[in-house]
């Protein structure tokens, strides 16, 4: 099915698209880089519609040659997860593209080009089966947000947008070191180099191997993710980052890292990953615990809800690695929860620095009767963010920690008490930012959130609140078809030994 | 006339030839010319052309019948092709680059003087004698100098040739020293390592060897016999800094290579070990020094060492990917170079960094084309970098170059960070003050778009490229002689040692 | 090896580190130039002496061919000296007046 | 068609939140109002029916599964949003829905001239929406979005007047503490669900293995929940500081509702925690300590709402003792009484300090009898309930049916219980007499309005009388609420028929009444102005016995001090040094490039001659 390639492709002729159109006029990118969303969107729902029904858990193919010579394919295939993921991606595009960017002035062309770009890799790194393909992917969307950060973002973005890539581009170098290795002992097995993810999948691994690789893929995820001593680029990239590219980056990019861990590291090398996964649980329970704790002392309320994330997905690394369907899907659920209400989140925290110049907590307070529809917005998403049941990221913890109390109740109680703590940084942003008195003698006039803002907004919430209280479709979609039916022969997850 | 010298020179490859006769004619016309007028450039330049072109055209003539082995000049085979028809390629972008840099007064001789330096390099990268190897080096190195002192109005032009001449002098000399001892402990002038006639004691045949090293590395400025690098192409003016740069190292890689084709490289022996530590170092090295430079020029210079390092990692991993991954990324590194040095023709007299502010609001099309070239460099997609490292890497894994690699990952983060710095110089607004930047000249946007095409579509499809590359080694047939030979030269005769790490 | 082209070898070899002795030491440019010469020679110097071992011409032929370049690079050298002198530079001392470092 | 209601109910306040909250502040207040009172009026009314109806007709085991949906269903776990109507929930859903619609009412008096009204409204109806989701839920994982949605609202309501900081601190003090004891529910939600495979409540009763670790665990944890909710030893300090919110609010949620769901929890799960003896040897006893700790704060505070406050913890602690001593009926019972006479100290107290400038000291009020004689016997009629005037208030059955379950569990708690009952008589009379009597200190203005007025004299009727619905066998054997609960909670303990019951009635009759004696001898209005006593004791009762010091030394304030000495990220500085290391590498290689033709030269040769070396050693 081409259409999989389109997912790339359309983006990318958008992103041209808007960058001529912003020679034309500083107003034209807007609309071209909306109008490419849509089509996008609709673009997705036929891919979603065309799939045949009970036809296995790999929803979609596509294949195509590359470099023949080293066995490099542009191998494309959509399975429940990479769609769910998909549609995230998608969904959060529209506040970036809505909300967000509509206000640059500074060559608006190019932003929505880098910004169509990103999207563009993103959505090829959800579907690239070949693993060459996505490497490639996966290093690809570093560029275009690298350039936003750097050139639309606040005061020290230079140094931010570089510890982003180095971090980035660094761990991915030990994924690609991993990704040769594992091509390498294939071809030492069979005879054929290959890059085929499910190729790849049936090499057999002495266990040193398999958790040397293992680690190299890890490491590359791990930083994305966040996982906690790698977490270090990510609170001054969120902080600097342009209100769009902060959106993108927390609500897409990195799950992007979760992906990754779920797809290559569990599912090629489920044997090693039950191996690491004590270290790998600590390291999550560490994140939450650690996130939280540094989010409540930040005054910097981007950097606050940077914190936050590296807390949240800290429950996503339990998810992948308490090695059963039902911590995956928790996983999931929560990467979707939190991609949705960290994003508002963002949108929030940018809409207030538009409006105050700051970003320091210690010079907000009182802000509801000045803004009450920002600061109402502001407490939703706040309250989700803490998880609070009915809302999609209860339902990911809830089933992270139920998945990680059966391996594990120490750790799954060092999780639990992080639902303490998101309580407590997440209250304290509220109360910091919007409740309480004004400083000094009141706030002036400022601009609240329009129709525009709330209509996202809402949608956001709507969607969040559908997660909360029927998760099932996400569930189903983002299970079966990686883990229990997957082409691969072997029982993933399950600890068995492989054929 | 032409039939019977190709009769009398049965083993001399047709571009070389080629550019013999266009040299002569060049000299023919600026004898010609007569003096005080200007019409001379364009002729001279289009002659120069035409011969770059056909010696282009002539790789592709069958390869001449071979002589036999021990008295064999050049070899002509695959691997001469590529890095021949790379070398021709990037002779005829510094010419297009050069079209009004170097122009303004006697641009013929300059011209002349690029031929003359095309030529040496396709000696050196054809060469499989002593002889031959050294009378193309020589050829290269003297009109080298004669390029970088070629405006006296640069300052600083007359220096970097007074150094280029001092280093350059000595290396030869040690090189010329050690072909002498492997002669002596050998008695042929193939140019090869020298097997020690008693393996008891083979410490001529290694000194031999290790001195012909020193000059190579001095050529290639691998470390540490970087330390020329930066000066030079600081001072020299940037077309001959791109051939230096460019050429003059495709030619030299393409001979360090032929020197090992019989050598076990695969291990940890010598001289692995020493071509090892030689990579790291200038792995390291070249990318710190780029690291904490100011100018531009200086800083590709850096990169350039760090290139070196790249490639020599490559040639380290034999096997049927090092070979390929080598040649491969002499071509990426040659096109995203000489795109670097394009671009820095293209807006000329702004050596520092500092003046490169704004550039994106400036110049978008050259921020953008010298973007694409530093992202080829670092190795980020979707420029032809990217592939070309992750090749490199794919070879050093299969040959388990495990302590190399690492090194290689670490100064690519190095590396990751000057690149960078650049670009996002590039992308801050300039101050009002800075002074605007000047038109490029036609051949220089030409050549830098056709660059910057051409890497992110290699970037894009490296398929072709990487089936030309592994083919080089791979087509030879029982029948085919000349392939043959190459086949045996990069194709490590002994097959890589089972892998300890694996099993 | 018979005694007459190891003693060669050893007087090329004495040479050679005299010459590069020289260049490392002299600060003047122009006896830079010659100790490189010394360099060249002493390696033509072993090219004989090894082709003397071997019977073979090949030694002879490499030290005409040497002969050639070290005039050339001489020539070359010299007028590269020329031009530094014109373009401001007071004497030929290698250690001072280099504007490109760093 | 029976089926229908309970979804039904839950739907009207939950409707009426949600139009509340998208009109987004747009509406005009008196709609607010309309809409928030006629949705929980309306909610009200069902209730009432479907009562009618269940009692009429009992279904079936006396329980009504109504399944809405399947909520989570992955890896072999499966969670459903489905309630249960059993005659726990029914009483349950009777005094949210009743006692909420009175406050509902009374906040449209109280609340007008508020301009954030519809918020307010918004907050207060989705409150009764998960209340009612927290007692209908049959499945523990749904009766926990009810449960978090309680506590939010709370959250929400304490931090209403948000202009104050102090507001906002208190509220946040309330969602943490509570949290920390939800995370503990959670966790035992955990337990439960892995050892049994499911949370449905049923389910998980049917699989317990009594006495077991597991068993002894999951109630533990459970517990944490429960006390945490209910305020009670040792997260009681956040109940006190949560009177910063509105009267209706301290009434409806602090007093009647929300505090209760610990005890509501606890006997929906009584099988659970009867497994697991220890964890309710423990109940008790906290149950026993908070209530007096409790009882003897509130005799020391002076603002009326923390009195209240600290009855109401002290109250609690009545319930979870017996709860601890497995009176699961008494502790619904005393729920039940507690939920309205509570509610109707808190309202009449609102109306006090609406009257009087909201002003909240005691002993800056004083002779308010005279000038609001209605509001005057609502609270004495609520106070007489709170101290449990023997055989006419209804707190005297509810606190009798716990005394005698006290004394069959041991003495001691009984004379705790007995001693409980003193304090809370003599501090509530302490209150009454230096509010109602005595000279004028704040001149009140105004009149109470009607609709604050009605629920005052409903509740007024209800807590003198809505005790005779249960008696003890020694005044006349009427047992209507434990025979309606006892298909959930088990037949009534009938072994208490023993000879003392008479002696025991006795002592539980005359502690109250010392109470007021001894109130009435310290606190009787006299010449001078009262004022509250200062020694160290009464300090350290004022100040909830401490708690708050300690927790803020040993907890919070070391956590946010370390915190705050981190807040730049230790882990943040490894990029630094490695970008130093770097600079420096560079320079070091800059430095090496120092122009000087014979020193490149030089490493030329040093290279080479390292080489040499290199590969002469063997």
């Amino acid at each position: 099915m081409m259409a999989l390639y389109a997912l790339v492709l359309l983006p990318l002729v958008g992103a041209a698209a808007a960058w001529l159109a912003g020679r034309a006029s500083p107003r034209a990118p807007w609309p071209v880089a909306v109008a490419t969303l849509v089509l996008l969107a609709a673009l997705l729902a036929y891919i979603t519609w065309a799939v045949p029904a009970g036809g296995g858990p790999w929803l979609a193919h596509a294949s195509a040659p590359w470099i023949p010579a080293l066995g490099i394919t542009l191998r494309c295939d959509m399975d429940g997860l990479g769609l769910v993921l998909l549609w995230l991606t998608v969904v959060l595009s529209f506040p970036c593209v809505l909300l967000a960017s509509r206000d640059i002035t500074d060559t608006p062309g190019t932003f929505h080009a880098l910004l169509l770009a990103t999207i563009a890799g993103v959505d090829g790194v959800f579907i690239a089966t070949d693993l060459f393909l996505f490497f490639f992917f996966w290093e690809l969307m570093l560029v275009p947000l690298y350039v936003l950060i750097t050139v639309w973002g606040h005061e020290d973005r230079t140094r931010a947008a570089f510890k982003f890539f180095l971090f980035t581009q660094g761990s991915g170098l030990l994924m690609l070191l991993s990704i040769l290795g594992l091509a390498f002992v294939h071809q030492q097995q069979t005879g054929i180099l290959t890059f085929d993810y499910f190729a790849l999948a049936t090499t057999h691994l002495s266990p040193v191997l398999a958790m040397g690789l293992m680690l190299g893929f890890f490491v590359a995820f791990a930083v994305k993710l966040p996982v906690v001593p790698l977490h270090v680029w990510l609170p001054d990239t969120h902080t600097q980052a342009p209100t769009a590219g902060s959106v993108l980056l927390a609500g897409v990019l990195l799950k992007t890292g979760g992906y990754g861990l779920i797809r290559f590291v569990v599912l090629l090398f489920p044997d090693a990953a039950i191996r690491f996964a004590p270290v790998a649980l600590a390291l999550g329970a560490l994140g939450i615990l650690y996130g939280a704790w540094l989010s409540l002392v930040q005054d910097d309320i981007k950097r606050l809800i940077a914190y936050s994330s590296v807390s949240h997905l800290g429950f996503v690394l339990l998810g992948v690695f308490s090695a059963s369907p039902l911590g995956v899907a928790g996983a999931v659920v929560q990467m979707v929860a939190h991609g949705l209400s960290t994003g508002a989140l963002f949108v929030i925290a940018g809409a207030l620095q538009d409006r105050l110049h700051t970003r320091d907590l210690r010079r907000m307070g009182g802000l509801w009767p000045a803004l009450p529809h920002l600061s109402a917005t502001g407490l939703v998403f706040a309250i989700a963010s803490l998880g609070l049941p009915g809302l999609g990221n209860f339902v990911g913890e809830f089933l992270v920690l139920l998945a990680t109390w059966r391996i594990s109740p120490p750790i799954a109680i060092l999780g639990a008490a992080g639902l303490v703590l998101s309580a407590l940084y997440a209250l304290t942003m509220v109360g910091r930012a919007f409740l309480g008195p004004p400083p000094g003698d009141g706030w002036p006039a400022l601009p609240d959130f329009g129709a525009r803002h709330m209509a996202v907004l809402g949608a956001a919430m709507a969607l969040l609140l559908a997660l909360g209280l029927y998760p099932q479709p996400v569930l189903d979609l983002s299970l079966p078809a990686p883990l229990l039916h997957s082409a691969l022969p072997h029982a993933a997850l399950t600890g068995g030994p492989r054929p | 006339m032409t039939a019977t010298l190709i009769a009398a020179l049965p083993d001399v490859p047709a571009p070389v030839l080629v550019l013999a006769a266009g040299i002569l004619v060049l000299l023919l016309a600026i004898a010609c010319r007569r003096p005080g007028r200007e019409s001379g450039t364009v002729a001279g330049a289009i002659i120069a052309a035409a011969t770059l072109g056909l010696a282009f055209a002539g790789l592709w003539s069958p390869a001449p019948p071979h002589a036999a082995d021990m008295a064999r000049l050049f070899a002509a085979d695959a691997w001469f092709a590529y890095g021949a028809g790379l070398i021709l390629l990037s002779s005829g972008g510094i010419l297009a680059m050069s079209w009004r840099q170097m122009a303004g007064e006697r641009a013929d001789e300059a011209h002349l003087l690029l031929l003359l330096g095309t030529l040496g390099a396709v000696v050196v990268a054809g060469s499989a004698n002593a002889i031959a190897f050294f009378v193309g080096l020589e050829t290269l190195s003297l009109s080298l100098l004669g390029l970088i002192a070629y405006r006296p109005r640069l300052p600083d032009a007359v220096e970097a040739a007074m150094k280029y001449l001092v280093l350059a002098g000595t290396s030869s000399a040690i090189l010329l020293f050690g072909l002498a001892l492997a002669y002596a402990e050998t008695g042929d002038l193939r140019f090869t390592v020298p097997l020690a006639a008693n393996p008891a004691e083979p410490a001529l045949a290694m000194a031999a060897t290790l001195l012909v090293l020193t000059g190579l590395f001095f050529k290639l400025s691998a470390a540490p016999f970087h330390l020329w690098l930066a000066d030079v192409l600081d001072g020299a003016p940037t077309p001959v800094a791109a051939f230096i740069a460019v050429v003059s190292k495709i030619a030299l890689f393409v001979a360090l290579a032929r020197y090992f084709a019989m050598t076990d490289l695969t291990g940890t022996a010598w001289p692995a070990q020493d071509l090892a530590i030689v990579a790291v170092l200038s792995m390291v090295g070249g990318n710190l020094l780029a690291f904490g430079q100011t100018k531009l020029k200086r800083l590709l210079a850096g990169s350039s060492i760090a290139h070196i390092g790249y490639l020599l990692v490559a040639l380290l991993s034999a096997g049927p990917l090092g070979a390929g991954s080598a040649a491969f990324y002499l071509a990426a590194y040659a096109a995203a170079t000489l795109g670097a040095f394009a671009a820095l023709g293209a807006a000329p007299d702004q050596p520092d960094l500092a003046a490169w502010r704004g550039m994106f609001h400036r110049r978008p099309a050259v921020a953008l084309a010298l973007s694409i070239m530093l992202a080829s460099l670092a190795g980020i997609p979707p420029a032809v970098g990217f592939f070309a490292k992750a090749y490199i890497v794919a070879a050093g894994m299969s040959a388990h170059r495990m302590l190399l690699l690492a090194a290689l990952i670490v100064s690519s983060i190095i590396g990751l960070c000057y690149y960078l710095n650049v670009a996002r110089v590039m992308m801050t607004p300039a101050p009002d003050t800075a002074a605007p930047a000047g038109a490029a000249a036609s051949g220089t946007t030409v050549l830098l778009t056709a660059l910057a095409l051409a890497t992110v579509l290699l970037g894009l499809f490296p398929g072709p490229l990487v089936q030309r590359t592994t083919a080089l080694f791979r087509s030879a047939g029982p029948g085919g002689a000349t392939l043959a030979a190459s086949h045996d030269i990069l194709y490590a005769s002994t097959p890589p040692p089972r892998q300890r790490l694996l099993r | 090896m018979t005694a007459a082209p190891a003693q060669a070898l050893l007087l090329a070899s004495m040479l050679f580190a005299l010459g590069l002795l020289g260049v490392l030491v002299r600060r003047n440019l122009l006896f830079m130039l010659m100790s490189i010469e010394i360099m060249l020679n002493a390696a033509a110097l072993a090219f004989v002496a090894a082709g003397m071992r071997w019977h073979a011409a090949d030694g002879q032929v490499m030290f005409l061919m040497i002969l050639a370049l070290a005039a050339a690079e001489a020539a070359v050298g010299l007028a590269i000296l020329l031009r530094l002198h014109a373009a401001g530079r007071p004497t030929l001392d290698a250690d001072t007046g280099n504007r490109l470092k760093g | 068609m029976l089926a229908l209601l309970p979804p039904l109910i839950v739907l009207c306040p939950l409707a009426a939140a949600a139009i509340l909250l998208l009109s987004a502040g747009r509406m005009p207040p008196p709609a607010a109002r309309l809409l928030a009172a006629g949705a929980v009026g309306l909610a009200a009314a069902l209730t009432l029916w479907l009562a009618v109806r269940f009692l009429s007709a009992p279904p079936p085991a006396h329980r009504l599964d109504v399944v809405l949906w399947h909520w989570l269903r992955v890896g072999g776990f499966d969670a459903r949003i489905a309630f249960t109507l059993d005659p726990l929930s029914l009483v349950m859903m009777l005094v949210v829905t009743g006692v909420g619609f009175l406050i509902h009412l009374y906040a449209c008096g109280y609340m007008r001239g508020d301009p954030d009204v519809a918020r307010f409204f918004a907050c207060m109806t989705l409150f009764v929406a998960a209340m009612l989701v927290l007692v209908l839920s049959s499945d523990l994982l749904c009766l926990y979005v009810g449960w978090e949605g309680v506590g939010l609202c709370s959250y929400l309501l304490i931090g209403f007047w948000y202009a104050e900081a102090a507001n906002g601190v208190a509220a946040r003090k309330a969602f943490i503490v509570t949290r920390i004891g939800d995370a503990a529910l959670l966790c035992g939600l955990l337990l439960l669900a892995t050892r049994t495979g499911g949370l449905e409540i049923a389910g998980v009763l049917r699989s317990i293995q009594p006495g077991g670790p597991v068993a002894e665990a999951a109630a533990a944890l459970l517990l944490g929940g429960a006390l945490a909710k209910s305020a009670q030893a040792p997260f009681q300090v956040w109940l006190p500081d949560a009177m910063a919110g509105p009267t209706p609010v301290s009434a409806l949620i602090h007093a009647a509702t929300m505090v209760t769901a610990g005890v509501y929890l606890i006997a929906r799960l009584h099988p659970l925690f009867l497994a697991a003896p220890a964890v309710m040897t423990a109940i008790a006893v906290l149950g026993l300590v908070t209530l007096l700790l409790a009882a003897g704060s509130a005799l020391a505070q002076t603002d009326i709402k923390r009195i209240l406050a600290f009855s109401t913890i002290s109250q609690l602690g009545y319930m979870f003792l017996a709860l601890g001593t497995g009176a699961w009926g008494a502790a619904i019972f005393h729920l039940v009484t507690h939920a309205v006479f509570k509610a109707l100290l808190f309202m009449a107290a609102g109306a006090v300090i609406l009257r009087v400038h909201h002003q909240q000291d005691i002993f800056r009020m004083g002779g308010l009898g005279r000038a609001m004689p209605g509001v005057f016997a609502a609270f004495a009629a609520g106070a007489a309930a709170l101290a449990g005037l023997p055989l006419v208030t209804a707190g005297f059955y509810s606190k009798e049916a716990i005394l005698q379950q006290a004394w069959r569990a041991g003495p001691v708690l009984w004379a705790g219980a007995l001693l409980g009952a003193f304090l809370t008589a003599l501090y509530i009379s302490r209150c009454v007499f230096i509010v109602f009597l005595g000279p004028v200190r704040t001149a009140p203005t105004g009149r109470t309005e009607a609709s604050m007025a009605i629920p005052l004299a409903g509740l007024s009727v209800l807590a003198l009388t809505g005790g005779l619905i249960e008696m003890p066998d020694a005044i006349a054997p009427v047992h209507l609420l434990f025979r309606l609960l006892a298909p959930v909670l088990g037949p009534p303990t009938t072994e208490g028929a023993e000879g003392g019951a008479g002696v025991l009635l006795l002592a539980g009759a005359l502690a109250p009444l010392a109470g007021i004696a001894v109130a009435w001898g310290l606190w009787r209005p006299r010449a001078g102005a009262p004022a509250p006593a200062d020694d160290g004791l009464a300090r350290a009762a004022r100040a909830g016995w401490g708690f708050d010091a300690a927790y803020g030394l040993l907890l919070v304030r070391p956590f946010l001090a370390l915190g705050w000495l981190n807040r730049r990220d230790l882990f943040d500085r490894v990029p630094d040094l490695l970008a130093a290391a770097t600079r420096w590498g560079a320079r070091l290689l800059g430095r090496m490039q120092d122009g000087q033709v014979r020193r490149y030269a030089g490493w030329i040769a040093a290279g080479t001659v390292a080489a040499l070396c290199l590969a002469v050693r063997p």
